[in-house]
């Protein structure tokens, strides 16, 4: 996709980034996240103030302080809602989201699988590390069953982790990418194509934690994309994502299907609403 | 049962599900509102959906009403089904008269054993005798000519009251009523509600009604919430009516979701209100604490039911005060309402989401199941143009501070779309500009200025609703209101003038106000409808109430009554 | 290199060598700003030197640029062999305790890439103006390895348990 | 700086993260655990994860202390990186003593201003000295030094603490302690500490290992919990030792999940718990409701954190009063407890247990940051016999009745696997049988009943601690009762003796016990740490207090002081 | 599968239900649920006082108390929460759960798309009748997009439903099963398979709701039982379940998964939990 800026003063992905510097472990992958945001909203090249990018409660969590776009840090887990309130209520706004796998996956899931099924056109991207990094280090959904560092789960959850493309296009999500903070401007073009994309899009990016799972720091060595381009075809879409090892980054789904936004006129007046009332 | 000249009637009608008992009533009360009327309608359920034994309460009066009387004149049973089920909700006494069919069975024993008098009537034989004849519209014919409504008024709504139904149903409506309007009791008529009708324009509307309009009124465009008892139809009203307006009303997941919804369209700049019940409120305390640390003003309906936990959920009860006035962690100021009556739902609402926009407040407005579900015929509703600023907004002039630390408490918001507004609103105590911070000097900042928005501001004398005289003083709040006028009216009727302050806004306290209202008073009377006297402890909380405080405290689900007032008052006055 | 074809235009190659300075300086602001929150001052101090160095470097390239008109390229459809410019310092591989000689062996290692890049692109292309300026730069971008190696010197090494942090972590939130 | 026989020594240590401020405190407190001393340990960071600023710190006291002193004797600085973040939480004064290294750069002015005097040590140099020194490590010596401790068994606990790491840490450790060790201050040495030490067995422990353990005495079995700082630690210390006595923890995928599951194996005959903090339970409050109306026991831990909202997660503050009182819909009894210091978690916890089994009913226990997560080294608690009995389990006799309306109000309860027990739980209200009933007579008589059983168990003396005489008196609650308990005590030695009524059990409220303990009293000094005075307004809802009372009341972060106690009971006492 | 209970003296379904007369509306397919569960147990010969039936709110989770096993009416939505506890506390005994498509999929959505990870060994079923009984008929998250009736939704949801088998799935349900109340004798059937399964067993059970959904009465013509046998391949059962309108039953998916329960022993004591205080 080529965007039409003014190559004497293209627009610099710094023009999102507030004055706050992030509080984040040197090492962690939500730097590159935040930059692949920023460098995503530049190549659009969206006003800065018709931007919004709320969130959570976590490490990841704490992104929007440092855009200088509209923000809101939130609760834990309720992000998805306090966007889709903002969405319907301002439908002209290029509406973010942005979290951790704990704040989307567990305590926020039910807020998770009902944005994807109701597919408002705004974009969630998950800063998945397979950990909760603020709290220190205890399993998320998306860990390892057998990972054993966490006091609270000493012999590994043995669960088996949620995949949240799985759960994304079972619920109904019209876009399901994964990206990687280790290659942030693969994740940048792919938050490009998510935000174009008219509907709910999911951008899982795999966001290594050094100070907890300084394993992933290998990641950069496992992570590959996708064989294949992104498909409109969920049995494909599953059948892909079920054969992977959840390690495969690119566009796994996209599709058109009807974007929700609640209907709205001006037919009415409160003045005829009290005449209802009337004897 | 009284002869004629009756200003006030309170008739109760049974009949197990299908029977059309609630379709009746609401007949009877559109009949009384033609004539110039006032009146009631509380319904009573059993607990199935459908089918179940159920009641149509009314009273009806010459003036208006905000309660249910100490007891029913009359009590028309179109089966006695389970009817026991809410007898203690009827109460009779040997003044009333029961009308019911010999056919359906004897009279069960919490009924009768009231002494009332009875008059067998064969409502099923006389709806037997017309094709599709119809038990309660006989009913309806009969009460029409004992209550002396006017026969083609009643024709014609009947008529536009089953419109949708289909032509049979409509004839055969009518023909049931005629039967029962050619039907004289053996009792003497209630003349009375005939005459006396008044001119002034009227409406007739529920509590949840009243809600939504008043937070129409208030500039509400946005809402989100999830269905609960008995909050459902305020939100049922709303959602057609926030559309034409340009609004609209969004179905969410849950409650969680719900709260955090409204916070983000106010957060964009759209008023925002949802209406739960307790179990409901509940879940979005966490969601209620963040909109007061980021200031995002928000509006919850808490249409109280019978608590704890799943309760009561068809009943009344004034027992979520608590978790209203303390259910968040922290320090958390917000503003705390009650409506006092149908027409104050309206209005207690409006002024809750004008204040909390002028504010950047988070409000709890709470009414309770007794009057959002009843449909009450009043005067229609003064609208009053309140003096409240709009939501202080930014401007695009100089770096802009989102929390600044102004005089009134209150920083102008920077919305969505504001060139040089951008900021993070943030439930982490936050410096001025709402960069998270841990420091002494920005918490204590943040919460004085949070307090003190809420604490300057003057309510005026919306605070409470005040009248009557002499140094005995009943205080409650919310519902109870209605119980209490009257109780107010009847005592000085008898000569006996005591004071009565109806609180509106709970929170911030209004202490000073509260002073000057009880000077000279030497008895408290405080009325509530809790076991547990939440309000009475909210009273000594925060005011000083330096004399003999006697407390008429008790649960659902029967409500409060005037006569339980009076005679409370009449012990030891 | 995955570039398909050399840079045969000065333009093209003008706009790769702005954006590889560029983040690259930007990179080492960013790595600056993180040591520094982290309450590692050597280190940072480090790193906002290296960011000055590129900055200069780019200002002199942008000078070249003036008058004329560069394509605008998205991040991603740059050529560069890794997934980013070959000037740009891994965010992942900072850690709060480290010290400057192993802010300058990231640094060299950065200088190093930006070098071979450099001389590739002056050994393919057929454009004698960007190979010549390629050389140039490929040439600077030696010099700068020189330099941060002497610096680099003066460096006592780590010791091997740097990494060791006596302390448990915090819980913020 | 003061020169020797010290009782009582405070000092920071502070520096940025990975400098080993955290660890050189930690080592610092087992030394004086081995010369029979007392501590306390607290810490203060930065916002980020790793290599923030951070501060042990510490109190030492040959005497039991339960808070923070009101100054630092001692601030040693390894290096000043943004330091002034929490300059506020180290209060010095011109007796204090600063070490600092000079080529840690100037001293920042919120420090210096203090007026304190400094004592230039070049530690980075003095590490320098030896392979892989440690600043952090030569501090240590330079204290236990300086304190006049123990140099072998200083080098034991160091070799212990550093076993798992390595040899070399250890080798290079030691060496830079020796370093310290070697190195003689200008300024005298405090050398008090190092005489006077108990022979009483004593404990070291944080108050979340308290509360963890009290869960464990009173018979949990089961807890389910979501992490939250800073109530985590509890659960981690209990998951490795519930599974060892043959009970479990669950991680919870959210609060709303967690007191459902505890409810749930409650319900199946498992004590059982959750822990939480005020975002979590305000979370889990729709939840604790089933558990009062459906009669279930459980145990909330909420430890408190700056609120409202997310607030200050890492700081203390006692505002979770107001949600854990009356956070529940409805009218809703249930207990309310607080730990009023370390070993207090301890007890409190598991009194709390005790209750919750034998009154079945849904208990909070409020603990807060500064207790939680504090070192402090006690006497070892003693361990009391509660005359409490287990929960009252049903037989397999007759007809079943699970919410049957005894005299004391606890209905015996069936455990699944009991033969004849089967019954439905239910939230909804109930008749005895647990069928649902809307019926205003079986409301009022489990509302009475649920209220009874709370209100007619005889929780004896522990409501409150209680101590000193006089008609002054200071009423607390939860942590800061060790400022108040020291405030006491110095008033006490300068000749002015004053009460002190420390607040455990807070529901139900004990306003007989209440009166007899301010028998006598004519001014009373409220002192909590909130802004709003949210206990002074609950003390005023519940309990008669006829005469003067002034409020003590500020938030967090900081905490509230003995000297801030003492100043406020001299100002007018 | 084979029972064998003594003929001379089947146990009868009768056992398992109370003396409590369901209040749902007469017609209403919660009474052929209800059937089936006692008849499953009556089937599985289990004692009354060894099974735990718990629910949350609505007109399905009003199931408990009409049986004569150990019973717990919840809140709404928890349902499955409060039968973690109790099975993680209690792993003897047989846990099933009862409730509404709205209490388990809108409310409750967090709690079961956990419990499938979770896979612990017991029952889930969902009565199915695409609205909100119990609060007078509004959409639920399996109500078709074009349902007009509810007030709350004049235009209808405008939503794609939820499918409750594919979130299953794609949470990692380990049995997956859609019955019909119209054939109580299958459900209970699909109930006793689902009871013996080891592991966390779904059931979404299509029960009509005459009184606000009458239209669904003709379900009974519509409905079919899958044209192929239960699979254990999940990719298979995604491929079904998406190529299916909801409106097929059988047992779709069925898979030994690894079985979660707390690990316990007793190998501690708190004598020597209070050493390591010691100083
Ligand atoms: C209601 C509530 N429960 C728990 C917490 C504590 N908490 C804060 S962040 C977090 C998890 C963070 O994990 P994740 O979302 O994965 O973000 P990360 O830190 O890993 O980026 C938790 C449990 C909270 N703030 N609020
Ligand atoms: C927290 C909470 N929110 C809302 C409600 C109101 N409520 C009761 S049942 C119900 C929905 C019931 O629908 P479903 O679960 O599908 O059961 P059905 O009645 O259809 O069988 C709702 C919204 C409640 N009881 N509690
Ligand atoms: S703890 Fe982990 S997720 Fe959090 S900032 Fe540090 S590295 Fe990143
Ligand atoms: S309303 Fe519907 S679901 Fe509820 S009992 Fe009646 S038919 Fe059944
Ligand atoms: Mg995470
Ligand atoms: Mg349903």
């Amino acid at each position: 996709m080529e965007h039409t800026v003014k190559v004497a003063n293209p627009i610099k992905p710094k023009q999102y980034k507030s004055a706050i510097k992030p509080v984040w472990c040197p090492g962690c992958g939500h730097y590159a996240v935040l930059n692949a945001i920023t460098k995503a909203l530049a190549q659009l090249a969206l006003a800065n103030e018709q931007v919004a990018l709320l969130s959570g409660i976590g490490c990841s969590s704490r992104v929007p302080a440092y855009t200088s776009v509209y923000g809101f840090h939130g609760i834990h887990g309720r992000a998805l809602a306090l966007a889709s309130g903002l969405k319907a209520a301002r439908p002209e706004l290029t509406v973010l989201v942005a979290g951790g796998d704990g704040d989307g996956l567990s305590i926020g899931g039910n807020h998770f699988i009902h944005a994807c099924r109701r597919n408002m056109d705004m974009t969630y991207i998950i800063m998945d590390n397979e950990v909760y990094g603020m709290t220190k280090g205890q399993a998320s959904p998306t860990t390892a069953p057998d990972w054993t560092k966490s006091k609270l789960t000493p012999h590994g959850t043995g669960l088996r982790p949620f995949q949240p493309a799985a759960l994304a296009l079972a619920a109904g999500a019209s876009f399901i990418a994964r990206g990687f903070s280790g290659d942030p401007n693969g994740l940048a073009r792919m938050l490009v194509a998510a935000i174009e994309h008219k509907g709910f899009s999911v951008v899982q990016a795999l966001s290594p934690c050094p100070t907890f799972r300084p394993e992933h720091m290998d990641w950069k060595h496992q992570i590959r994309a996708f064989e294949h381009d992104s498909t409109g075809d969920a049995i494909l879409a599953a059948q892909r994502i079920q054969a992977d090892d959840g390690q495969s980054t690119g566009i796994i789904y996209q599709r058109e299907l009807p974007v929700w936004q609640p209907i709205t006129r001006n037919s009415g007046s409160i003045d005829q609403f009290e005449q209802e009332f009337c004897v | 049962m009284p002869s004629t000249q009756r200003q006030d009637l309170s008739i109760a009608i049974t009949g197990s599900g299908g029977a059309g008992v609630v379709s009746a009533g609401t007949l009877l009360l559109d009949m009384a509102a033609e004539l110039g009327h006032y009146g009631l309608m509380r319904k009573a359920y059993g607990p199935q959906i459908r089918g179940g034994e159920s009641a149509a309460l009314l009273r009806l009066s010459t003036r208006p009403v905000h309660c249910m009387d100490d007891g029913f004149d009359l009590l028309l049973a179109l089966d006695w089904q389970n009817t026991d089920r809410f007898a203690a909700e009827i109460p009779l006494s040997a003044d009333s008269l029961i009308i019911a069919d010999p056919a359906a069975g004897e009279i069960p024993a919490a009924i009768s054993q009231s002494g009332a008098q009875i008059e067998p009537l064969p409502l099923k034989a006389l709806a037997g005798e017309t094709e599709g004849g119809r038990a309660n519209m006989v009913a309806l014919g009969l009460l029409a000519r004992w209550l002396g409504f006017d026969h083609s008024a009643a024709q014609a709504l009947i008529g536009a009251a089953y419109a949708g139904k289909g032509e049979t149903i409509v004839s055969n409506s009518l023909a049931s009523f005629e039967r029962g309007f050619d039907t004289v009791l053996k009792h003497p008529p209630a003349q009375v509600l005939s005459t006396g009708g008044s001119a002034a324009p009227r409406w007739q509307l529920s509590g949840n009604e009243g809600c939504g309009l008043g937070a129409l009124r208030g500039g509400v465009r946005f809402a989100a919430a999830y269905p609960i008892t008995p909050a459902s139809e305020m939100l049922e009203w709303l959602a057609p009516r926030l559309e034409q307006l340009g609004g609209s009303l969004l179905q969410a997941e849950d409650e969680l979701a719900s709260i955090n919804m409204v916070i983000g369209a106010s957060y964009g700049g759209v008023p925002a209100m949802t209406a739960t019940s307790g179990p409901g409120l509940a879940l979005m305390l966490e969601g209620f604490g963040l909109a007061i640390a980021s200031e995002t003003p928000v509006v919850v309906v808490n249409v109280m039911r019978g608590g704890p936990s799943t309760g009561i959920p068809t009943k009344s009860e004034q027992t979520d005060l608590n978790i209203a006035l303390y259910g968040m962690h922290g320090d958390a100021p917000h503003l705390v309402l009650a409506a006092l009556d149908t027409a104050d739902c309206v209005f207690c609402t409006e002024w809750a989401v004008r204040l909390s926009e002028a504010l950047q407040a988070a409000a709890i407005v709470l009414s309770d199941q007794g009057l959002a579900q009843s449909r009450a015929l009043i005067d229609q509703p003064e609208r009053r143009a309140l003096q409240i600023p709009p939501r202080s907004l930014a401007t695009d002039d100089g770096p802009y501070l989102r929390y600044a630390l102004t005089e009134d408490g209150v920083s102008p918001m920077a919305i969505p779309g504001l060139e040089n507004g951008m900021y993070t609103a943030d439930g982490l105590e936050h410096a001025q500009s709402g960069k998270p911070s841990s420091a002494a000097a920005d918490h204590s900042a943040q919460l004085d200025k949070r307090q003190r928005k809420l604490e300057n501001h003057d309510y005026g004398a919306d605070w409470a609703e005040t009248s009557g005289g002499g140094d005995t003083a009943i205080i409650t709040w919310g519902s109870s209101t209605g119980a209490a006028r009257e109780a107010r009216q009847r005592l000085a009727e008898a000569g006996h003038e005591v004071r009565l302050i109806s609180m509106r806004l709970l929170l911030p306290a209004s202490v000073e106000a509260m002073n000057k209202a009880l000077e000279g008073v030497g008895r408290i009377v405080v009325v509530e409808q809790s076991h547990s006297q939440q309000f009475y402890h909210y009273l000594r909380a925060y005011y000083d109430l330096d004399v003999a405080i006697e407390v008429l405290a008790r649960p659902g689900p029967l409500p409060i009554t005037p006569g339980e007032i009076v005679n409370r008052i009449l012990q030891q006055g | 290199m995955n570039l398909q074809n050399p840079i045969e235009d000065m333009e093209t190659f003008l706009a790769y060598a702005i954006t590889l300075e560029e983040e690259a300086a930007d990179r080492y602001d960013e790595l600056a700003d993180t040591l520094e929150t982290h309450n590692n001052p050597d280190v940072a101090k480090a790193f906002r030197t290296l960011a000055s160095f590129g900055r200069k470097h780019c200002d002199e390239i942008i000078a070249l640029a003036a008058d004329r008109s560069l394509p605008n390229i998205a991040p991603w459809d740059f050529g560069w062999e890794d997934l980013e410019a070959p000037e740009t310092a891994g965010l992942d591989a900072v850690h709060y305790l480290m010290n400057t000689a192993h802010a300058l062996d990231i640094a060299m290692s950065n200088e190093m890439r930006a070098h071979d890049f450099y001389q590739r692109i002056s050994q393919q292309t057929s454009n004698p103006e960007v190979r010549a300026l390629a050389a140039e730069c490929a040439l600077e971008e030696k010099e700068h390895l020189e330099q941060l190696k002497t610096w680099a010197e003066r460096c006592p090494d780590s010791a091997e348990d740097w990494r060791f942090d006596p302390d448990p972590a915090h819980m913020p939130e």
